[in-house]
């Protein structure tokens, strides 16, 4: 029984339609919980800055309000540790999620970024046989999601040798920036035929194509709704293939949920891996419909779907 | 009038004020954090912080400004749990090496008579990059004595208090008791009359400059004694953090008039803002406000006391 | 006696630039004899004391000290070592520091356990010395000290010694922000030191301290020495003549001024409170004078009259428009990026908008006609205002309040360093303008001053004790409200 | 024509546009002559959000020691999240749109100031904590979700004449105006006199606290401004849309000749630090060096403009 119990979201940013969609999932799932009395409480926090040290100290403080679960959305794999070791040996239960934190104590919803990667470059290589050249659009330089993804868009490129990464650029997650790094590196590019990314660039890549004059290449998409309306909107115009994958911001629930069974007393292995949200040309036009305007495609969890999580 | 009660004396107190003030609102909200075990969560993550903020103290007494210190401490940090833990005779000496690149920006400063910002912004991203050449995906382990000294167990009085407290009365000796630190707040008073006294600026500005080097490499040795491991963005928000601190503290940012009791002060009254906001229990989309207006309202103190000085 | 040689100069040079500062300047120094050296504005005199300092390099010349030629370059610590200091012009303590912590500044030998002790009574020691009952404690920071106050620490820091002995000190104008009491007492203190064997220069525009003062005066014009001679041989009228301007004799008969109380309308005035306090009144065509020792609030109540321009209220009335004339140019006054046309002409732009823009043409002709006006020394008003000399400097804070169109015009001690020859232009100037219908306020620690003016207020701790009006204005009753009621209380 | 070289080298924006002309010539090594044209249009374009921001930052910098505006990249936010709900897509309401941004413009100067004049918080710290309130505000109103801008502001916003950006234009007509307000105009006469000695300003007869008024409220304006062109350029508002305009509307000021220390500034430089600035980031792009070695020669190469223009006189 947790009716007592008090949990708590972690979360080190709310600077992007991702974090916030993760946020609203947590409290349309939370605060159904707590009304219905499965648990006490189900605070979210989110920190001013996006910096792992001001996270490890909103983690310090949990501990001392009392909570008896405190869910992360790490800044960093590491650099909690310590702040999530206090936490594990005040006897609180951890659990992270997105960005996992690597100390053994705590438990990992870990999505498997690095095949996240590689699967794009699978599917070029189903898409266009030919190969060709690819431009990728990374992350924040040194972040640990950043590292994964590209690591597996390089080794999906070593295997399908037919592709060449002809030019990178780091996009820091943020449209404008990514619009801008593309539009600077495009005149000294080769004709290319497919822009791997990391999850929401996809727009901006393609407005910088459309200002540089250059044919469309394959845009791989990161389930924002600009992202998927702009996809059918070419769909319906000439017959644009391509798909769209990222995590669900909703996992913030399944998280929930597992943080509440280990409360509960239930056995819940340390590492759990969840699958990403893959958006095909078929189920395009359902997934958008279920799309928040402006917002980001979306799973959220309950109750029983977590638990078939966990038995698996 | 009394000599004793003057407004300078006042506003120096201001920061202390402020902190107490803070902390006794804390203690209403969350009796539990008055506890030796409460203190030390609240306050061992602002130890880097207050470090890094000595740090560009000393730059400030000499009229610049350094905005790069938090990519340094994070530069500091990724050395500090690879080579310092893995060949420390390596990492000692990269470390060394760090305050004499940060002697040699002083004398190029001086020297080339450069902004100060546009110098250190530059090498911010230099150091960030040597972070992310150092340590490209976030990890390392930090070398176990360092650990331990910096969760050691401390009677009485938490050890993150002691340390906050010696290093605040040791900077202060030396910079406004020592002969030594007397010059080096001259030159940031009257740098023209201190050449006239015979003093060289650019020793001054290399001595201070490998100061704010030395503090930096202790802020990032403290940052991973405390997280355990490290990433190439670990304190990049530390850069406004510790100007903000200086200022808190009563700094001002031209004409030498410092002091390093206030700028610990304001860097650990940061570090509690924080803290203060977790208790409040906000919702999600203010809490990020809140940081905001818990510093607005720390700093209308100061609007009291100067009015009541007009008053007077 | 034989007096042995500190210094010697021989044909030093320097240019800034175009500007030729000294041109050949022959300049010998022996032990115990104090200096007198004048020369109008832009002379070149803080020039060659600052080369004598070390602070600045000579382009052609030789130096040599106790009768050695200079081998290599000197520089300040060798001015140091031979016992060679110079209190600047321009204020050279570290405002951020205490008194105390400046004497260290001076002196590298003050470290150790116990030097800000050893340091504080060094030069309180000394400042006790020169200027008794000064009021100033080791421990003030000198930020907070008045410029007077300000002056005296740098006076008194100059003539402290540890290890080194000294030998020679330079007073650039020292006394250009002192009153009349401290102004004497260092005049008494330098004669003692020269009996002691020790050496001053001492530049001043005040030619009477230079006079009593010195045992030798040397005159400079236009970068050279032209004169050369005992004192005794010079008097006021003599000395002026050499230093190429012409001296009038003012014509200031108090009999003769006629009070402007009765006609004119009251342009300026200032409720005070509290029960048998003065109040503050300035009508126009008037020039009101503010007496009194130096930091009795005479700048205070200046600058309450600027921040009230435009307000009238019983207690208060100010015209709209009122110009300021700072005297401590380096904080008040100077904008040291901007050429010496922008300083002149910042209080002008409102009235030279033409089609939302500031005309060009109209500052240009502004900046020109004062700087001939005025004869500020520069080839071109474009240069920077740090390429003029201090007195140079003061002139053209004096051609932005007179330049631009305002009613009333405070000055702040605004003579600080200009020479006899301006000074009777600008009094002269004064005197136009207010007859003009322009009232004046100013604030000077000069009798000879005070005597340009219709009627005088004498402050004594932060109050008006006493209105005089010129008919009644001696010396003896300034001095004596300034001193009355201190030894009662 | 040699007292012409020797004025041009006195000007404080020259190693500006020295550094840009260098970057763009690196780069066409690489894209060739067709594709260096290229280069330098996406360069305008996306200066110009910088010259936009820029121009505002120099004001503030230029009042003295102290002054800068730190709620640049959360007011951008907010105007940008705030006049794209409220256009809500439709081409009619462009106007409406604009002026609700330059609304949050005014709101957020006028705060920023309240909070320095009444409580008397250093600016650096009062925009910081104004920024956390704004930022917030940005979340609070619309929660981040992504409202598409109205089809003829995003085609006003990417239309190129020649080459050449619209924008860019207009920025560039802006930055002109801002030159003569700077050097020839009251207003601009008194900022430099504050950043110089503020006292002294004071004495001169300058009213020193509506003309810092004015100027946080001409940064916060421009930042708006900024926000809304920009949220019509990238497809709508985002929360962090701000987030690098932070530092580099700093970096753009002193990069091109103002000095950090107040009274000293120039508007031509802003856009040859905007352009050095893009060009720089693209040559390294296009070198195609590791981001850790991308990171220290950006850094390096700032430094070593600098050092080159440094030395003068300020
Ligand atoms: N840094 C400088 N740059 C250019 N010209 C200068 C500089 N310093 C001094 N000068 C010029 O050198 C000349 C001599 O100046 P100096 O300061 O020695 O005069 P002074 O005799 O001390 O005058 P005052 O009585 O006004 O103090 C002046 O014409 C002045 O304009
Ligand atoms: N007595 C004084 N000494 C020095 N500086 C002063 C003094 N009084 C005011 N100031 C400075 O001048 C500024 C106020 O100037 P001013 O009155 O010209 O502003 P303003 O624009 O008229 O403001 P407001 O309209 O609010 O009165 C303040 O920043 C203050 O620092
Ligand atoms: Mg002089
Ligand atoms: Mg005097």
């Amino acid at each position: 029984d947790t009716a007592d119990k008090k949990i708590a979201l972690s979360n080190n940013y709310a600077g992007n339609s991702w974090r916030q969609a993760m946020l609203t999932s947590w409290d349309k799932v939370t605060g159904k919980a707590v009304s219905d009395g499965v648990v006490a409480a189900a605070d979210a926090f989110t920190t001013a800055e996006n910096q792992a040290t001001e996270q490890a100290a909103q983690i310090q403080n949990m501990i001392l309000q009392g909570y008896d679960a405190i869910v992360i959305n790490a800044a960093s794999p590491t650099a909690l540790n310590g702040s999530v070791k206090e936490a594990c040996d005040a006897g609180i239960v951890v659990v992270s999620f997105d960005g996992i934190v690597t100390e053994p104590c705590a438990w990992r919803i870990a999505v498997d970024f690095k095949q996240m990667g590689k699967d794009q470059l699978t599917y070029l290589a189903e898409k266009m046989p030919d190969g060709g050249n690819l431009l990728e659009i990374r992350g924040l330089a040194g972040v640990f999601v950043d590292d994964e993804i590209s690591s597996g868009i390089h080794e999906g490129a070593k295997e399908n040798a037919q592709f060449k990464i002809a030019g990178s650029v780091h996009g820091n997650w943020a449209q404008d920036v990514s619009q801008k790094a593309v539009a600077g590196i495009l005149p000294s590019l080769p004709e290319i035929a497919a822009v791997v990314t990391q999850g929401g660039d996809g727009y901006g890549a393609a407005q910088a194509f459309k200002a540089a004059g250059r044919p469309t290449p394959l845009i791989i998409m990161g389930n924002r709704h600009d992202e998927l309306t702009w996809w059918k909107e070419q769909k319906d115009a000439n017959g644009y293939e391509t798909m769209s994958v990222s995590i669900a911001p909703g996992v913030s629930t399944l998280a929930f949920w597992v943080a509440q069974m280990i409360l509960d007393g239930k056995e819940v292995p340390h590492d759990l891996t969840v699958p990403f949200l893959r958006i095909d040309q078929d189920n395009l036009e359902a997934n958008l419909e279920t799309t928040q305007a402006g917002g980001v495609a979306n799973v959220e969890y309950s109750q029983s779907d977590a638990a078939a999580v966990v038995a698996k | 009038m009394n000599r004793l009660i003057t407004p300078r004396m006042l506003r120096s107190a201001l920061p202390a004020l402020s902190f107490t003030f803070l902390l006794a609102a804390i203690f209403y909200i969350q009796p539990r954090a008055m506890s030796y075990f409460g203190l030390n969560l609240m306050l061992n993550l602002g130890v880097p912080i207050a470090l890094a903020t000595l740090a560009q103290m000393m730059v400030i007494t000499v009229n610049d400004l350094d905005l790069g210190i938090g990519a340094f401490v994070g530069v500091v940090a990724c050395i500090g749990v690879t080579w310092l833990k893995e060949t420390p005779l390596l990492g000692v000496a990269a470390l060394l090496g760090c305050i004499a690149i940060y002697a040699a920006l002083g004398a190029l400063i001086h020297l080339r008579n450069l902004p100060s910002i546009v110098v250190t912004l530059g090498m911010s991203f230099v150091w960030l990059g040597f972070a992310v050449l150092i340590l490209p995906t976030p990890g390392g382990s930090v070398p176990d004595w360092l650990r331990a000294f910096m969760t050691l167990k401390t009677p009485y009085l938490p050890f993150a208090v002691i340390l906050s407290i010696l290093i605040a009365l040791l900077v202060h000796w030396g910079l406004m008791r020592t002969a030594y630190g007397t010059i080096a707040r001259g030159a940031g008073g009257n740098p023209r009359s201190m050449e006239q006294a015979g003093w060289s600026g650019l020793r001054i500005k290399m001595t201070m400059y490998a100061m704010a080097g030395f503090f930096g490499v202790l802020a990032g040795l403290a940052l991973i004694g405390l997280t355990t491991s490290a990433d190439a963005n670990i304190a990049l928000r530390y850069t406004l953090l510790s100007i903000a601190g200086v200022i808190l503290g009563g700094g001002e940012f031209v004409g030498g008039r410092i002091s390093p009791i206030g700028a610990v002060i304001g860097a650990l009254t940061l570090t509690l803002a924080g803290s203060f906001l977790t208790f409040l229990r906000i919702s999600p989309d203010w809490q990020i406000g809140a940081q905001g207006a818990i510093l607005i309202l720390v700093l209308a103190l100061r609007a009291l006391i100067n009015q009541a000085e007009r008053k007077k | 006696m034989v007096h042995s040689e500190i210094v010697n100069l021989n044909g030093v040079e320097k240019s800034f630039g175009a500007v030729q500062a000294l041109g050949g300047v022959d300049l010998r120094i022996l032990a115990g004899e104090c200096v007198g050296l004048v020369g109008h504005n832009g002379a070149g005199k803080s020039t060659l004391m600052n080369i004598l300092a070390g602070t600045l390099v000579h382009d052609t010349g030789s130096i040599s000290i106790a009768g050695n030629l200079l081998p290599g370059r000197y520089s300040v610590p060798l001015a140091h070592q031979n016992g060679i200091r110079c209190v600047f012009q321009e204020l050279s303590l570290c405002p951020n520091l205490s008194v105390a912590e400046n004497a260290r500044v001076l002196h590298a030998s003050l470290r150790g356990f116990g030097w800000r002790k050893r340091a504080g009574a060094l030069l309180t020691g000394m400042l006790e010395d020169i200027f008794p009952a000064n009021g100033i404690v080791a421990s003030d920071i000198v930020g907070d000290l008045d410029i007077g106050r300000r002056q005296m620490v740098e006076i008194a820091r100059a003539f402290t010694v540890t290890d080194v002995p000294l030998h020679l000190v330079i007073l650039d104008e020292p006394t250009s922000s002192l009153d009349n009491v401290a102004a004497q007492q260092l005049m008494s203190f330098v004669r003692r030191f020269t009996a002691k064997g020790g050496s001053c220069i001492l530049i001043s525009h005040l030619l009477n301290e230079i006079l009593e003062t010195s045992d030798r005066i040397v005159v400079m014009r236009d970068g050279r020495i032209v004169d050369t001679r005992d004192a005794g041989s010079f008097d006021h009228q003599s000395l002026v003549g050499s230093m190429g301007s012409v001296a009038v004799e003012a014509d200031n008969d108090g009999a003769k001024f006629v009070s402007r109380r009765a006609d004119g309308d009251k342009t300026i005035s200032m409720g005070v409170e509290g029960a048998d306090a003065i109040p503050f009144a300035a009508h126009r065509g008037e020039i009101v004078g503010l007496a009194g020792l130096a930091g009795h609030g005479q700048t205070d109540m200046l600058v309450s009259i600027f921040a009230a321009r435009g307000i009238s209220v019983e207690a208060a009335h100010v015209p709209q428009r009122v110009a300021f004339v700072a005297g401590d140019r380096q904080t008040d006054g100077v904008f040291p990026l901007w050429s010496i046309a922008l300083n002149t002409t910042i209080s002008s732009i409102t009235s030279m908008v033409h089609r939302l823009l500031i005309d060009p043409q109209r500052e240009k002709q502004l900046a020109e006609t004062w700087r001939e006006k005025i004869a500020v020394r520069t080839p071109d008003v474009d240069n920077s205002i740090l390429s003029l000399s201090g007195g140079n400097q003061q002139k053209v804070l004096f051609a932005r309040a007179l330049g631009s169109n305002a009613d009333a015009i405070l000055m702040d001690d605004p003579m600080r360093g200009v020479d006899v020859g301006t000074k009777q232009d600008v009094y002269r100037m004064i005197r136009q303008e207010a007859d003009a219908g322009r009232t004046f306020v100013w604030y000077t620690t000069e009798m000879d001053e005070l005597r340009n003016c219709d009627h005088v207020y004498v402050f004594r701790d932060q109050e008006i004790v006493a209105e005089l009006a010129r008919a009644d204005l001696t010396e003896e009753r300034i001095l004596q409200s300034s001193f009355d009621q201190k030894a009662q209380s | 024509m040699s007292t012409f070289l020797v004025k041009l080298r006195e000007q404080p924006w020259l190693w500006a546009f020295v550094g840009t002309i260098a970057m763009w010539l690196a780069t066409s090594l690489v894209t060739g002559a067709q594709g260096s044209g290229q280069v330098l249009s996406a360069a305008f374009s996306f200066a110009t959000f910088f010259v936009i921001v820029a121009i505002g930052q120099m004001f503030v910098i230029t009042l003295g020691p102290g002054n800068v505006d730190l709620s640049i990249p959360a007011c951008m936010t907010l105007a940008g999240t705030v006049a794209m709900k409220l256009m809500a897509g439709s081409d009619g309401m462009i106007l409406v749109g604009l002026l609700a941004a330059i609304g949050c413009g005014f709101a957020v100067g006028i705060f920023n100031f309240a909070l320095i004049r009444l409580l008397s918080i250093p600016p650096i710290i009062a925009t910081l904590s104004a920024s956390f309130l704004i930022q917030s505000s940005a979340i609070a109103y619309n929660r981040g979700l992504r409202v598409k801008p109205p089809a003829a502001l995003a085609e006003f916003t990417t239309t190129r004449i020649g080459g050449i950006p619209v924008l860019a234009i207009a920025v560039m007509l802006l930055a002109i105006v801002m030159h003569i307000v700077l050097t020839r105009t009251v207003y601009g006469r008194s900022v430099l006199a504050i950043g110089q000695n503020s006292k002294a300003a004071f004495l001169a007869g300058i009213r020193v606290e509506r003309i810092r008024f004015a100027t946080y409220v001409l940064s916060a304006v421009f930042a708006a401004t900024c926000g809304y062109f920009l949220a019509g350029f990238s497809g709508g508002a985002a929360l962090n849309m701000g987030e690098e305009y932070l530092l580099a509307s700093i970096a753009v000021v002193v990069i091109g000749g103002s000095s950090v220390a107040g009274g000293y500034s120039n508007v031509p430089g802003l856009w040859g630090a905007a352009l050095f600035l893009f060009l720089m980031v693209t040559m390294l792009n296009t070198f195609g060096a590791s981001a850790g070695l991308r990171l220290i020669m950006t850094g390096l190469i700032i430094i070593v403009v600098i050092t080159l223009a440094g030395g003068r006189k300020r």
